[in-house]
Parts: C-alpha cells; structure tokens; sequence
C-alpha cells in the first residue's frame, strides 16, 4: 500500500466515527495495540522533545525501506504514534519526504489534539522526516 | 447557586462561553484567570478615546494618557501599601520582574562566592534567572528543601544562610501544589541574617490582600493576567532604598534623563526602569482589575475559594486511584493530583472534551516535581467565580478517565 | 474629501474626538499611531471569547490561544518577508529588542577594544544599550555624522569600519526628522566589511514594505503601537545564525527546555528568547493591524502620506519665522520645525488648544539637538488618515502662535 | 499677605477669563513681566529637571524669609513660575511648607497644564518646598 492508500484508509476509517469518544476510544485501542518497545531504544537520542507525554521513535533502514517502531507513556499519543507508524513505516525516504500530512487535520486530529506543543504531533511528523532525509542522504553517499 | 455569584460570573464574559458543546468549567486559573467585562472595557475606551504616547508630550491626549498611566501605578501602590507610587515598576509580568532584579540587584551586589538561596518549590521564572546569575557571577546557589506534603523546611532554611548569603527568593504561593509559604517567617530570619528577600507573587495577588509593608519583603513581582487583569503587564514593588542602589535594567526612553555619545544620567524612580514606550492600555486595564477585585471584596473571594478548595479536596480524594499532590495546612484554591497507572496527558486530554479545563504537566516546576518523584500532575486551580457543580463535573470526568484507561 | 478616505478615517473611532472642543487633528503618528476598530475589537474578542495561558496547555482554550498567538507570528514573519516565523521574537517594543540584542550578541560577541557603530541620528533607544554595553565591555562606540540637513553622511561612515567592528545599528527612518536612510547601502559596506547590521524599524513599518531579506539586514526591530496595532507589543526580526548563536535573554517559562538546579537546557528558537507568559491578547492585535495595513494596501498609504508630506512642507516653510528641520532628499510624514524666538514648549501648548495634537521637545534624540544646535522642534508626523484640511489646522494655530508672542 | 490671600487673590483674577485664551494671555503677560534673572543664577544647580523648557529657580535666605527669583526660555512657562513667585516668595518656611497647592486645581492650570513631567509644574512646587525644608533644618540648626 502507498502512503496515500493508507492515509485514504485512514479517513476512512475515522469517518465513521459519531463523536470525539468513539474517536479516543480508537486512539486508545490503538495505543493499547502499540507493539511493545524493547527497553534498550527508549533512550534520550530517540526522545523527541515538546510533547507533555514522552515519546520514543526509533527507526531501521532495511532493503531501502525504513521501518519505525515507537512508545510513549501515554494512551493517547501511543494510538498517534501507531497511526503515524501504521501510514510511514515501510517506506522509502522518498515516499516519506514527499508525503502530504494534511489527513491529520481530515481525520479532526488537529482539531481535538492541536499542533502546538502539547502532544508534540508535529515534532513526531517531523523527526520522522528528519530520519528520511537522514537515510536519504546515507543512501546517496553509498 | 447563589444570586451574588451568579451577579459575578455574569461579570467575565468567556464564563458564558462553551466547550465542546458543554458549558465551559474553567479550572486554569494559577495559569492565566479570565478577565471581567470591567478590564476589558477599560482597554477598548482606552484605544478609542485616549490612545497617545505618555510623559513629555503637551499635547491634551498625552497627558491624559500620563494621568491614566500614573493613576494605575498609584492604585497599585496602594493595592500592596507600598509607601510610595515610586516603589512600583511596570514590566511585562512575573518573569520580567524577577528577572531585573537578578540582572540589576545581581549586577551590584553579587560576586564571586556569594550565595543565593532559592526553594524546591519554585516556578521555573524563580529559578533559571538566579541560576544563570550564579553562574555568571560564580556564586552558589542554595536551595531549601520541601517536605513531601509540599511544605517547605523552615528548620532546614536556618542552616542555608552565612555572611555570603545576598538574596533570598521565594514564592509566595506555590503554583504546583497550592502551598502559601510561610513568607513572615522566611522574612524574619533572612532579615535577622540581613539578607533581603524578594518574593514571586505571581499567585500571591488574587487570592486575599498582600499588604508588603506588613510583611516586610523587599521585592515582590506579580502578573496581572493572574490577577484580572490583562496580559503584557504586571509589576514589580521593590524597596526604595534597593532600587536607588540597583542599575537601570534595560535602556531608552523615559528612564533617562541626558543623553551625549560620552555619558548618560538616568531618571529617578520608577522611571528608571522603565525602558521604552510602557504598555499604557494595559496598566490602565490592571488598574481597573484591582478596582473589581476591591469592589467584590477579600470576605467573598476568601469564603467561596475555600469552600472550592474543601469541597475539591473531599471529593477528588474521594474517587480511588487519585492521589492529591499538595497537603500542606495553609494551601490557596489549587489541587493537584495524579492517578495511578494513567499518565496525565491521558487525563487531561479526556477531561478537556467534557467541557472542563485543567491544566497538565510539570507547571514549569521540572525540580519539585524530580523531588516528588513524577513527571507532572493534573491541576484544577479554583477561582471565586467558580461553582461546586462544576468541581462535580470535574470529579464526573475523572471518573470517566478512569473508565476508559482501566 | 475623496470618499476612501472618509470610509477609512471611520475605522479609527478615535479620529471621531474632540479635542478642547475642536475636531480632533492627530499629527503626533511618530510616537504612536491610531488603532482601527478592527485591532481593539480583536482584543476585545480574545478577553471574551478565548483567554488562555499557550503553550504546553492541552485544555480546548489553551490550544486556541496558543494557535492565535503562533498565527500572528507566521503573519509578521510573512510581513517582514523573514525566511521562517522562528525568526520572529516578540518583544515588548522596539527598545526591548534592541536591548535583547545589544545585551544578547554583546554577552557572545563584544569583547574590550571591540567597536560598535551607531549614527548621529539614532533615538535614544538605539544609542544607550549600545552605549552601556561598551562601557560594560570597555569598546568603543563610533558614530556616522550627520549633515544639517539630516541626511547621515555616508562616505564618513567607510572610514570607521575596521577589524574591530563588531555591529552597526541605525534607524530605517528617523523619528525626529523623518529621513529615510540609505539602508541598503549602510548594510552593504556593513556586510562588505563583515560586520551584522541591526535597523531600529519603530518608524519602519508603517509608511511602506519592508523586506527583511531582500534589504539583508541582520536585525530589524519594531513596535506594534506605531504601526497602528497595541501596545506592549512588538518585536525583533533576526537572522537564524545570528539568533542560533546567542544566549538567551531573559530567563523563565516557555524558553525552558529543562530545569534541574545544577543545569538548565534551553528551547529552541524563537522560544529561546521569550521568557514568561507572553502576551497573548496584543500580539493577535498586531497580526490584525497587519491585516487592515494589507487591507488598505501600500499604494494609498503612500501616496496619501506623500501628498500630506508635500503640502505640509510647502505650507509650514511658507510661514515667516518658521524653519524645517530635516530636508532629506528622502523624507517619511514628518516634518519637524522651529519658530524663531518662540520655545516649542509655548507654541505646543497653544497648538495643543487649537485641537491639533502635535509633539514637542528632544523626541528623545538629544545627540541630535545638540549637533543641530537646537533644544527640541516642533513635529507634526502624517499618517495616511491625516488631511490637507487638518494640516491648514495646524497652520493657522501656527499663525496663532506667532501673534501670541511676538 | 499670607499664602492664602496670594491664592484667594489669583483664584479670583482667574475666574474673570472666559475661555483659554484669556487665561494663555494673562499667563503669556505674567511671563514676560517676570523680572530678568541675573545670569549668574542660570546654573545647574539652579535647573529644575523634568520640564520640556528649561526653569532656573534661586533663592535667597533673608531675615527669617524665603526670596525667590526664576527664568524660563519658554515665555508660559515663566508665567506659571512667576505665579508660583507671586504666591511663595517672601514667607517663612514655615508657612511654605504648610501651604496648600490646590489652586492650582481651582484656576484650571492643572487640566490645561497637567502635573506630569511636560511642564515641570509639580517639580517646580516641590523645588519650592525643598527649599523650605532646607532653610528650616539651616535655621534650627543656628
Ligand atoms: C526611531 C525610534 N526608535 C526607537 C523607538 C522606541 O520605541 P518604543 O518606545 O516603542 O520601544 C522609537 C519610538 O519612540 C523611535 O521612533
Ligand atoms: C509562581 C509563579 N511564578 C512565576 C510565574 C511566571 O509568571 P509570568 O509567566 O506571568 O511571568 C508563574 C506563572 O506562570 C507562577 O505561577
């Protein structure tokens, strides 16, 4: 699936929803779905900063593909983060820098849980494209 | 609901407001409080009638401008019993107030091995500024240790001063957990050890009156935004004696007096430390937040924070798996709790969407909150103006919390 | 009267006053100008509707306000042309972001021997934080010469650059005598030389474009109340590199990344420079008198203010005994003037009951008066809501002035 | 004539005017009556700060009185001092001390000539009072 199939599915999906507790209900599921993050990546270099919850990313490259696995300490913005995951894991730095993250404001992501500070969404959407453009630039050197 | 509450709140306009379709309850009040139609009113003439630069011009407009702006300082004055109009510094808010005096006082009294004594129960504005002043200056900086009920340890305070000790800041209410410090006390002993004592009122101003003088202190830095009053302006007392002593702050403007490329001779207090064009609309809005504040009275706002608080506090510790943050005796209307196993973000994130604000996280105390062993609570901060049904609902969406994170 | 103007004097509900009177004639821009009902209502609006401490908030209203306030960041950065809105600091006014720079890249940058470089023709705002600095840090403070007619003399300024320059700060537009200064020219030999530029733009903003990037200053700060938003608001436009390798200014709140007692981390740029609860309300009022300046556009702004600045200079130099002060070949709305024998003090004050409100004294450039020879001067500054019929005001109280006291 | 008489006086030439031209003449007249100020005088230490136009106030101490002269470059402003002349010149400290300045008030000069720094009027009072208190602490100290 391309990044945008899953974005569609994503919409998708949220638009079922009748109200904003149907919604965190989902975002809870998904949070409690969160693969467990192994101890030895929940260090301060995976740490990305401005979020009242703390949230650890952690990516791999492999086979041109980069692969994100995360974990946080709260609910809610483990449910993000496994959104998040769900929509850029898998892919090239390519697809990930040039893809389009306005499904966040479709889905009433922005609305509910704003792009300031708080939840750090933002900061999440952009150390994943630092890491694209990390392993981009890694890629290029090779 | 009581007729001379309803009177009140029909006095702030954003109380009439909703939140996501439910009546807002708004418990964010050590954060910023809402502001009565009095305040806002005050601003609006103030840009459609009188709007104008102050001091030196002759023109009609300026000086009524001066005489608003002068008769703000004069209220504030007099609000915290300075003995003199010249005693009372408009900056920004809190922050900027502490700042210029460990910038200014720091300046002139602080060298290499002095010592600063500050608490672990300060806001980060009360801690960075001293902090970063030790370090320019190579002097210590001493902390009194807080006690797990949120009190801080007098006793222990004894052994922090010495002939080295040049200023003690501390707050005056905590804004974390709510405790009111027992600020006579500290006072009595850092003068006994003539150390002067400068004292974050940020949440010292909208609870009950502050009369410095009585207390003694030798600064004392507030916000209006937390006091009624709008936001871009809030104050700093500060003994005449001190600031005569203090350089100026920040350059340009009224707070000087001559000018050539060779030397500057500055003004005389307040305008001293008053750089630039002041912030007039604002401090007229200040001015008239302590007008409302004194025509609603200590005796009610005392009574119903009270009766928030012990309400609050019944039944917040009533509902299982919440444990309040915050015991001390003397506490203003603030409670602070966590809840075993959910993480506040989660909590708080549940509780805005019935309609109820709070505020979450570290509340800019990242060190008291390292000493009581987490990582931020959930703080319902009670304004007069608030009402018992509302803490219900509060209670109603923590119950709710807990429901959906179990 | 064309009827745009009318329509646009209407926006401004003060331009409505009476003045001992008399129609109201507001000549006194330079030191602040008028607020369209669209910047006060937009204040009045936040109080009532959406009051909120920002950042790190995660209730409904705190994401609001911090959503406002972030927007009338990305607004100035767009109407500033800045490269990113992390570029924009918002400050209290001109005077604070000139005193962040002067106290910031001076802690980083100035060292004993070092030269900063200011003109003749600066406001006390941009002479004094550099002139302590330099007593602070024991450099040197040179200074462009200025010509009589208020031009700033260019070919002396090549001379004083040498490897020892650090900085040069002068104004865009001079408030005291309305010259425009050759900016791009200054900031060309600056950089030619490697020496950072910082443009005091209080007069900047409100008579045409400014494009930060395309002028390639490295510094330009502003107020909001003279471009007809409100006040204890305005801000400093720096470059990234610069900013990035400055320490902070002021310590506390949301420029904390953070906090232990032993060490404190710093937030990244802007917030790194805006220490406390900012201020919220008037920062949204300056995005919307950027919206009303773009709404009207800068077409008629200037060519009315040009209009005004003609007739003016013809009709005030065509009274006898009357002199202009300030005859650049570039010239903003503000024609600042002498009378001979007559203190400006006395003719102010008879203006002042003719319902004109003009500006007399130092304009808080006493370097200049004295390189001038001249105490003070009489100004009367344009806006673009200003008439022919206003300025015929100004004259006949002029006219007045002389047969009082000759 | 004591103080009050002085003021009691001025209120009454005051509330002749009609409207603020008569008052701005009357003021303009009292300015450029006021006896020259030997030069001598015009020193620093004579300058009262605060005033948009320069004001010399000098004193003299003569059996148990207080003299006052003054100068102003600006014509008003030395009518306003010549006034205040009118009303404390020639009394004891004392009295100066003690007496009221509320006609000020009464006679409009301070709606029209406001208290603050502009015109210095308030630092010329206190100038006044200064004084005052000075030769009375001078003469219980002889
Ligand atoms: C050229 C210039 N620089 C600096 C300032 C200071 O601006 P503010 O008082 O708003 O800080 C002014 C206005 O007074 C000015 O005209
Ligand atoms: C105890 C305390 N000190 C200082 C501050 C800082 O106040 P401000 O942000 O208004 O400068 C606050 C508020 O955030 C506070 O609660």
């Amino acid at each position: 699936m391309t990044i945008k199939d899953t974005i569609e599915e994503i919409v998708g999906e949220f638009s079922l929803f009748e109200d904003w507790m149907d919604k965190y209900n989902y975002l809870i599921d998904m949070g409690k779905s969160l693969p467990v993050l192994d101890d030895k990546y929940k260090i301060d270099s995976n740490l990305i900063t401005g979020c009242q919850s703390r949230v650890w990313l952690h990516s791999e490259y492999k086979d041109g593909q980069i692969i994100f696995a995360a974990d946080s300490d709260a609910v809610i913005t483990k449910g993000i983060v496994n959104l998040l995951i769900r929509v850029f894991s898998n892919h090239t730095p390519e697809e990930i820098i040039g893809a389009e993250t306005e499904f966040l404001d479709v889905i009433g992501l922005k609305d509910h849980l704003s792009p300031t500070r708080s939840n750090g969404l933002l900061s999440m959407i952009k150390q994943i494209k630092l890491y694209a453009l990390a392993y981009k630039a890694q890629g290029n050197a090779v | 609901m009581n007729t001379l509450l309803d009177k009140i709140r029909s006095d702030f306009p954003i109380l009439q407001q909703e939140s996501f379709g439910k009546p807002l309850a708004y418990f964010d009040n050590a954060a910023t409080t809402q502001k009565p139609a009095m305040v806002i009113d005050a601003i609006d003439q103030y840009y459609r009638e009188a709007n104008s630069n102050v001091h030196r011009g002759v023109h009609r407009m300026s000086q009524m401008a001066t005489r608003a702006y002068e008769g703000a300082r004069t209220k504030v004055a007099s609000f915290l019993n300075a003995s003199s109009s010249a005693e009372i510094i408009f900056t920004r808010g809190t922050t900027e107030a502490i700042n210029l005096v460990a910038s200014s006082f720091g300046e002139a009294f602080i060298h290499e091995g002095d010592e600063v004594i500050v608490s672990a129960l300060e806001h980060h504005s009360n801690i960075v500024p001293w902090q970063q002043l030790c370090f320019k200056k190579k002097a210590v900086l001493r902390v009194i240790p807080v006690f797990d009920n949120g009190e801080l340890d007098i006793d222990a305070l004894k052994s922090l001063f010495n002939s080295k000790t040049r200023i003690l800041a501390v707050n005056h209410i905590s804004n974390a957990l709510g405790t009111i410090n027992p600020v006579r006390e500290i006072i009595r002993m850092a003068h006994e050890n003539g150390v002067p004592v400068l004292l974050d009122g940020a949440q010292g101003l909208s609870h009950g009156p502050v009369d410095v003088q009585e207390m003694g202190c030798d600064f004392y830095a507030f916000s209006a935004h937390k006091m009624y009053g709008p936001m871009g302006i809030g104050g700093l007392y500060g003994k005449k004696e001190w600031l005569d002593k203090m350089p100026p702050y920040q350059y340009g403007g009224e707070m000087i007096s001559k000018v050539t490329f060779e030397n500057t001779t500055f003004n005389e207090l307040p305008y001293k430390f008053e750089a630039g064009t002041p912030n007039v609309a604002d401090a007229i809005g200040l001015g008239v937040a302590i007008d409302y504040l004194q025509g609603i009275g200590w005796d009610f706002v005392r009574q119903q924070e009270a009766d928030l608080l012990a309400y609050g506090t019944e039944k917040i510790s009533a509902i299982p798996g919440v444990r309040i943050i915050g015991t001390a005796a003397q506490k203003a209307s603030i409670i602070s709790f966590v809840m075993d196993k959910i993480h506040f973000y989660d909590a708080g994130s549940i509780i805005d969407q019935m309609g109820v604000a709070v505020r979450t996280g570290n509340h800019c105390t990242q060190p008291l909150m390292d000493r009581l062993g987490i990582l931020g609570t959930i703080r319902a901060s009670f304004s007069f103006y608030n009402t018992r049904e509302e803490i219900d609902r509060l209670v109603e969406s923590v119950v709710k919390v807990k429901e959906l994170f179990d």
